[in-house]
């Protein structure tokens, strides 16, 4: 009765279409009653933020999201899980990370998707540079990043 | 004497002035903590990124690592900044 | 500096697209860092259901989803709020329902996302009538509903 | 007299087999109770369906009522099962 989940990892310089796939990972499971998405943009922070560059470790960083996929997809019983992250140069209001989760029930999928945005951003080897019109420089990791990470370290 | 595979990315890779480069250790047991103890010897950066209070990550063979993590010969040991994705 | 959340509200018959909705949500707005959504989908509940006919109450239904977009858009800042609700026949697999938030923080936009879709469910005027392979019949309320939105009440 | 512009929805819409209809209150302050009980009046499904246990809402001009929000001449009041949208 209960499909395995499908988990979908994707680190690319392209960009994606959430509702393509929205629609992939659907995919005729009709057990599925509703999805959630994240989806983070570049955002024009200071207003004068020319570019981002998205640094990742190739194969750790795919080997991290899947294991964050899989710990999701378990917790919540999820029917399915697509994370998919941009590398390399990016522009102020392009799509940099979407994560999808698909569940029978929208509280799964709902919470699923909000652990693993808060995961990814403390777990996964990413590293972003930013281009400003002053210079660049290694943006550093936030406080507030590690204590949304830590509201879901009590069940795990 | 074994040999680790070191990696370098992000602001740390830029600092070094490298992505990778091949570290003889003893062939005997030997953690992270020991590797990161090589390298502040270096001096220079070296002591300034790893050996003072400046926060950086460490896996190995692609796992998140701590001080005492064990290191083998062959291993492929990655030091980093704390991460900023998503 | 700050603009006026841009809100959508559309009752239609019509399938939608959630990537060319998050597309039109974000529209150029470097501020937004990024947006949530959740699309609801008819699930092949028991696996005799052959159809759901969405009914709602014309008027009423977009003023009531209006008035609970705004109230979101205020309580967490976002930038914008879509919301997009199918009427009429629809098959299982079938997508029923688009709620898409956006803000410059990721928390305010998920949070927002989940208390749009509780709050819909229990306070915006549709009403689901199932055909399943015995006859058709008109949902009742789901007690559990109530209780997800009652927890958005303590605030309100 | 006064008119209201009654609307049923959903299963209501059905069980009443309509979904408008007018209704001639009397023209002194009324209340939504007061039309419920005008329904009720009219013995058969009307009784059984508001005049017992079922739940039902109510909404005038299309905002959510109670049993004692007001109607007015020219009120559109609508009645209906809890929704079930989403």
């Amino acid at each position: 009765m209960q499909r395995e989940p499908s988990i979908r990892i994707v680190v690319q310089a392209e960009d994606f279409d959430p509702g393509q796939e929205e629609a992939l990972l659907h995919d005729g499971d009709l057990h599925i009653g509703g999805s959630a998405a994240f989806v983070g943009r570049v955002r024009a922070d200071g207003d004068d933020l020319l570019a981002l560059t998205l640094e990742h470790y190739p194969g750790m960083t795919e080997k991290s999201l899947q294991a964050l996929a899989e710990q999701a997809a378990e917790r919540w019983q999820l029917s399915g899980v697509t994370v998919i992250h941009r590398i390399g140069r990016l522009l102020p209001g392009e799509r940099i990370v979407l994560v999808l989760t698909a569940s029978a029930h929208r509280q799964a999928a709902l919470t699923a998707c909000e652990f693993l945005i808060d995961a990814l951003k403390t777990d996964a080897p990413f590293w972003k540079c930013e281009e400003r019109t002053r210079g660049k420089h290694w943006v550093e990791a936030k406080a507030g990043d590690n204590n949304a990470r830590q509201r879901w370290a009590n069940h795990e | 004497m074994s040999t680790l595979h070191l990696r370098y990315f992000a602001r740390l890779r830029e600092r070094f002035g490298r992505d990778a480069e091949p570290l003889g250790i003893p062939a005997v047991p030997y953690t992270v903590a020991d590797v990161i103890a090589l390298l502040v010897a270096r001096g220079g950066i070296w002591a300034d990124e790893l050996g003072g209070p400046r926060v950086f990550r460490v896996a190995v063979d692609q796992e998140m690592a701590q001080l005492d993590t064990p290191v083998h010969d062959g291993a492929e040991v990655a030091i980093f900044p704390p991460v900023t994705g998503g």
